[in-house]
């Protein structure tokens, strides 16, 4: 399927002229793999021939872990799978293993999960396009002011659930803790100066002449593409899918929240819509948080439940949209502690899948915007 | 005379060779704090003096640094050419060091010298800038192919390219100055804009500073032209495989070369040493000239902590495609705009000193019928003088003196002059925009659908 | 028709702006200029910096209430062995998600602080190189026993060894607690005092029932209590 | 004295890179050694105060010939040389006979004529004055020569494509 949609690209050859493929291997410790990922890229100067990704350098056996461990004890863990938004990654868990015990979650957890998830996506966004940027060619500096955003977020998270990236804050059926005093003021004051931010943020970046030639018409996407390689989350609807689950599902009370989901026309489906989606998304962020804020009702963090537990023999996916993606947690409980079968549905691999496909016929330059714009985080492919 | 020639070189070389790498260093910190703050962060303010803790803003830091790269370990790879490996950098930093010399720097121990030196004064000093500073290009790919790294020979492959594109609209944005000057020699094109008369302040001066700049930028692997060493493509270019005092050597060739090219670009467009307060103290010109390389570099550090870089293909069409019309372009409108200005306003300023003459001679040859003087007359003769004289800043000044006071004729100059200014600056806004839209393809924001 | 080279000249004012924005508003900056430490020392070692065991040195924008680091063992006030709360259950060591406790239990019972004889661990071992401070040793131990610390100078020569903190160790008194993370020592304490009392008058109306139900089946009556002894030592 | 010591270091550097250039298997050490060969000329034309021709050996044989050389070899392989055969030592003797005939055919008139006395006096042809000349009176002759380089560069791209569009017309025939 990959192959037949990529682009037909045929060496140069000209009469007499025999030239060879520059083969260089980008990675494991490349500064702008993202990580331990590797690209195995054949050039003919500097254009790219073949692509082969490589990974699995940061494998930990997620999975089967989980499979020998009480469903609490997976919930640190998946801190660890994309580390950027340890968040989120709680929640589809979470949700995942609610379905199993089917329990009641109070009011005010919903709203901090909310409140907590649309935190992660500003976190994981404007870290994003910091980094994109970075990916460009810049000198860090919009990295730098990303960072310094990202900062009063995980000041907050660190207030909240006593660390700032492994949070570690869900669970089953609500909340580790409640929020300290004033969390929420400090927050709403957050929320609000967060706008001016994106203001600066877009008047520095979005038209920037080089930012635009670079991005513009480089790693196309097509929707069919997208639809049938699995590609969820920003990358989709860049390419021009108005597909996203908090729409879709509604999980949690995100049908209390009035929010808009920006997506393109498919026409082009390059780096720079997937870079504006998210930017635009930030926006929305923003409006569902200050309503989150506004009503958040007083009461219980977690329902009844016992920390350990032993399901009916069930199977369940609990879904999310993540700030990558579809993340999905799929069990199997065969009615002991732990669960028979965990497996993770991770929107980096699935969104890497089409690295490939992108990438043929362009610059390496372009290959490392395009892998930069796809938004992978290593923890989660390799899991 | 043997012995007198020895000293004057020495004279003249060993301040250049003492000033410019301390100014390196004191670049480095403000590159660092400058990006810094640009970045909101604080940047290097700890490393002062030692074993103190006074931080001195941390102007230690550029030490510190050097220090540093002297006792790190010299790395070769194995496989790698190590005479060439070692040859590089070395090679890099002699072409820099050598253009330093045609800068005309008037240094105040200048008196101390016997005769000028004649390497100062070539005739041909921009020829050779140029000849020379494109040695560069051979230590980068010295060092990208001895390094033996696929990175590096990549970096080095892209540098030889940018900087053999990038020389044509360098050399041809300095042409313009060369023809306008009648000369290739440093000290001239220096003297030709003193008294504000700096080339950038005219139309066409001015599209070949931009031009000279932007060029420049490349020349030196500056952002957003620092393809050869795009961290995010290709690790660190030719740089790669360097590490303690080589690479150092490497850094400081650079930034030389940074203050030569700036150093350049000041001699042509801004003025050399041309600013106030010159008559009262003279020996002020070495360091206006030095300020403004500082604003120069300045100004590339600020871009540098704005803009993300081009791609190979990109750079190459902003080259050939861009920068190569337009600069022919600016030859064209300069010459234009010089026979404009000669057939109008040199041929008016000679009818004003005509006037004033044959004035003179009729009240001198019958004295009953005394002409009244035309109001502003004065100050028109003196504008014209000025003209004849090339100091056209001068000129206007006095000209629109004579205007205010009602003088028609320094009122149709000076509309002249300013119509000439304004028509090609907008002629050349519009050429350049229209390469813009022919070189480019059209990238511009786009309009998003949302999804209630 | 935008103007040539608009969009970059828009990004140089964004950065000009914050050039001259990080001299003047301290909120623009990342990173805070430290200040040397008022007594005037340069710190010289690793452990110069955190003057006491349990100094913040976070500013006040970071109040943190939910600090974790790596476990302790809590004791009441008293000597550490007779007042520690830990019965070597071993929920903890069964639980831990990177299985970094290793407990091995007492073969003799010796008096709590309430003076009831209980089981103690005779060894209790934390391996920190391996901890990952997520804090569920904590949620789900029945007795209170173990919380989080919040000391972090933990660094020593001895990768293996220096990491690896034994039971004497890592027993704290409750009061260390309440210094270090006041707001939740006094909500566990309330927490305790509340089971206790309810769990006093459990027993009392279960006491009480029992009495009545003597009354009229005396034997039935013992089974029910020696079920609920079962049930309590399975928890 | 001090432009005799110079000319006679520049012209041993001379000698030596164009040996090196010629006996050095490694073809990038014999371009750099040719390098070496054309700055040490372009020293020994300071020296006789031509500066203009000095600059432009510079410019156009290292900055231009020599980038050139280096780009070409960069497209043939085995660039060290370690294993290439040596194919000129059979006619070795030949061969230095060849080049000592040339150099005296060269040399000999040359000296003959040179009256020594007169190339003594230095004369610093000005480059003002040289692009007078080339401006006044060889005017057309430069514009011929600009005229038949950009014909040949024209040439030159046209040659290079010139083969792929025959094939595509090959192919749409």
């Amino acid at each position: 399927m990959s192959t037949a949609t990529a682009p037909n690209y045929e060496l140069l050859q000209q009469e007499g002229l025999e030239t060879s493929l520059l083969e260089i291997s980008m990675g494991p410790h490349h500064p702008s793999t993202h990580g331990v990922f590797r690209m195995d890229v054949k050039l003919d100067g500097e254009t790219v021939v073949e692509l082969r990704p490589v990974f699995g350098y940061l494998h930990r056996n997620h999975e089967k872990l989980a499979e020998n461990m009480t469903y609490l004890s997976s919930m640190p863990f998946t801190d660890r799978l994309d580390y950027f938004n340890s968040m989120t990654n709680n929640w589809a868990y979470a949700l995942a293993a609610e379905k199993l015990i089917e329990v009641e979650v109070p009011e005010r957890a919903e709203y901090l999960r909310v409140i907590m998830a649309e935190l992660t996506r500003l976190v994981n966004h404007v870290t994003l396009v910091g980094f994109f940027i970075n990916d460009l060619g810049a000198l860090g500096t919009p990295l730098m002011y990303a960072f310094r955003e990202r900062e009063k977020i995980l000041d907050l998270f660190e207030q909240a659930s006593g660390a700032r990236m492994m949070c570690n804050y869900f669970r089953f059926g609500g909340l580790r803790n409640d929020v300290p005093e004033g969390w929420l003021d400090r927050t709403r004051e957050l929320v609000d100066r967060f706008p001016a931010f994106l203001d600066e943020y877009e008047q520095l970046l979005c038209e920037n002449e080089i930012i635009l030639s670079r991005t513009q018409g480089v790693g196309n996407l097509s929707r069919e593409l997208a639809i049938n390689a699995g590609i969820t989350g920003p990358m989709l609807r860049a390419s021009g899918v108005n597909y996203d689950l908090r729409k879709v599902d509604a999980y949690g009370i995100y049908d209390r929240f009035k929010f808009r989901v920006p997506y393109t026309d498919g026409d082009t489906g390059d780096c720079y819509d997937r870079f504006m989606i998210r930017m635009l998304e930030m926006r929305e962020s923003v409006a569902i948080l200050k309503q989150a804020l506004a009503d958040i009702p007083e009461g219980d963090i977690i329902g009844k439940v016992s920390k350990v537990f032993k399901p009916k023999p069930a199977e369940v996916y609990g879904r999310i949209e993540g700030p990558k993606g579809e993340l999905g947690f799929y069990l199997i409980a065969d009615g002991t502690t732990k669960p028979y079968r965990y497996r993770v549905r991770p929107p980096s691999l699935i969104n890497l899948t089409v690295l490939r496909d992108m990438c043929l016929g362009g610059k390496i330059a372009d290959a490392v915007i395009i892998l930069g714009s796809i938004d992978i985080v290593l923890g989660e492919v390799d899991r | 005379m043997s012995f007198e020639l020895i000293k004057d070189i020495l004279i003249a070389t060993v301040p250049l060779l003492v000033i410019f790498p301390s100014l390196f260093a004191f670049t480095t910190w403000m590159e660092r704090k400058a990006l810094a703050r640009i970045q909101n962060r604080i940047g290097p303010n700890k490393t002062g003096i030692p074993c103190t803790r006074i931080g001195l803003f941390g102007l230690g830091q550029p030490a510190a640094d050097g220090i540093k790269m002297i006792f790190k370990e010299d790395i070769v790879p194995r496989g790698a050419d190590k005479l060439f490996h070692l040859l590089a950098p070395i090679l890099a930093l002699i072409p820099a060091m050598l253009i330093l010399c045609f800068l005309p720097l008037e240094f105040p121990w200048g008196k101390f010298m016997s005769a000028p030196v004649q390497a100062f004064l070539l005739d041909s000093a921009v020829i050779f800038f140029f000849a020379i500073s494109g040695l560069a290009t051979l230590a980068i790919f010295m060092a990208g192919w001895a390094s033996r790294n696929k990175y590096s020979l990549l970096g080095g492959m892209r540098a030889v390219a940018q900087m053999v594109s990038y020389e044509i609209p360098l050399v041809l944005s300095a042409v313009v100055v060369v023809m306008m000057v009648g000369s290739l020699n440093a000290k001239e094109i220096a003297d030709a804009q003193t008294g504000f008369n700096w080339f950038v302040f005219t139309p066409w001066g001015l599209a070949a500073f931009v031009i000279f700049f932007i060029a420049a930028l490349a020349e030196t692997n500056r952002s957003p032209f620092d393809l050869p060493e795009a961290e995010s493509e290709i690790i660190a270019g030719y740089f790669t495989e360097y590490s303690g005092f080589k690479f150092a050597l490497f850094f400081l060739g650079e930034y030389i070369a940074m203050f030569a090219i700036s150093g350049l670009a000041v001699t042509l467009f801004l003025g050399a040493g041309d600013g106030p307060f010159l008559t009262a103290a003279p020996w002020l010109s070495v360091m206006w000239f030095i300020g403004k390389i500082f604003g120069l570099i300045a100004v590339m550090i600020w871009l540098r902590g704005t803009l993300p870089r081009l791609r190979v293909d990109q750079l190459m069409a902003f080259a050939w495609k861009f920068l190569l019309p337009l600069s022919i372009f600016n030859i064209l409108l300069a010459g234009l705009t010089h026979f404009a200005l000669d057939a109008r306003v040199a041929a008016t300023s000679d009818a004003i000193l005509y006037s004033i003459h044959a004035s003179h001679t009729h009240s001198d040859a019958a004295n009953h019928d005394h002409p009244k003087p035309v109001a502003g007359q004065k100050e028109a003769v003196m504008g014209a003088l000025h003209y004849t004289d090339k100091d056209w800043m001068g000129a206007m000044k006095w000209f629109s003196k004579a205007a205010l006071k009602g003088h028609a004729q320094s009122r149709s100059i000076l509309g002249w002059g300013f119509g000439i200014w304004a028509m090609s600056l907008i002629v050349l806004y519009v050429m350049a925009k229209g390469l813009d839209n022919v070189s480019r393809s059209t990238a511009k924001p786009r309009e998003y659908l949302y999804a209630e | 028709m935008s103007i040539l080279g608009g969009g970059i000249f828009k990004g140089m004012a964004v950065t000009l702006r914050n050039f001259v924005g990080s001299y003047f508003y301290k909120e623009r900056l990342t990173t805070n200029d430290y200040e040397w430490r008022p007594d005037g020392a340069l710190p010289q070692s690793i452990g110069d910096y955190p003057k006491e065991e349990g100094e913040q040195l976070s500013d006040t924008t970071t109040v943190n209430h939910y600090s974790r680091n790596f476990p302790m063992l809590l004791h009441d006030t008293g000597e550490p062995m007779d007042t520690i709360r830990c019965v070597a259950c071993q929920i903890c060591e069964r639980e831990c998600p990177p299985q970094c406790i290793y407990i091995e239990k007492s073969t003799e019972k010796i008096e709590n602080a309430d003076g009831k004889p209980q089981f103690y661990p005779a060894k209790f071992d934390i391996d920190v190189s391996v901890c990952m401070s997520c804090q569920i040793c904590v949620e789900v131990c029945p007795f209170d026993a173990i919380v989080m610390n919040s000391q972090f100078e933990l660094s020593t020569p001895d990768r293996f060894g220096g990491l690896l903190v034994r039971r004497d160790d890592l027993l704290k008194s409750n009061d260390y607690y309440h210094k270090i993370h006041p707001q939740e020592a006094a909500a566990r304490d309330q927490k305790m005092a509340d089971d206790k009392a309810a769990k006093v008058a459990k027993k009392k109306a279960a006491a009480e029932k029992a009495k009545a139900a003597a009354e009229a089946k005396a034997a039935s009556a013992a089974e029910a209590k020696a079920s609920e002894d079962k049930t309590e030592d399975a928890e | 004295m001090t432009q005799e010591i110079t000319f006679w270091v520049l012209a041993v550097i001379a000698v030596l890179g164009a040996l090196v250039a010629v006996r050095r298997r490694n073809l990038i050490h014999g371009v750099f050694a040719l390098m070496i060969f054309f700055a040490a000329l372009s020293g020994l034309f300071l020296l006789l105060l031509a500066e203009f021709i000095a600059a432009v050996q510079i410019l156009v044989y290292i900055g231009a010939v020599g980038i050139l050389l280096l780009f070409a070899i960069m497209l043939t392989e085995r660039v060290t040389g370690d294993d290439a055969r040596d194919i000129t030592s059979r006619g070795s003797f030949w061969g230095w006979a060849a080049a000592l005939a040339v150099l005296v055919f060269l040399l000999l008139p040359a000296i003959q004529s040179a009256d020594l006395a007169q190339t003594t006096q230095p004369h610093n042809p000005s480059v003002k004055a040289l692009g007078q000349q080339m401006m006044d009176p060889y005017v057309i002759t430069l514009e011929v020569l600009a005229l038949l380089l950009t014909a040949a560069l024209i040439g030159a791209v046209a040659a290079s494509q010139g083969g792929e569009k025959t094939k595509e017309d090959i192919d749409d025939a």
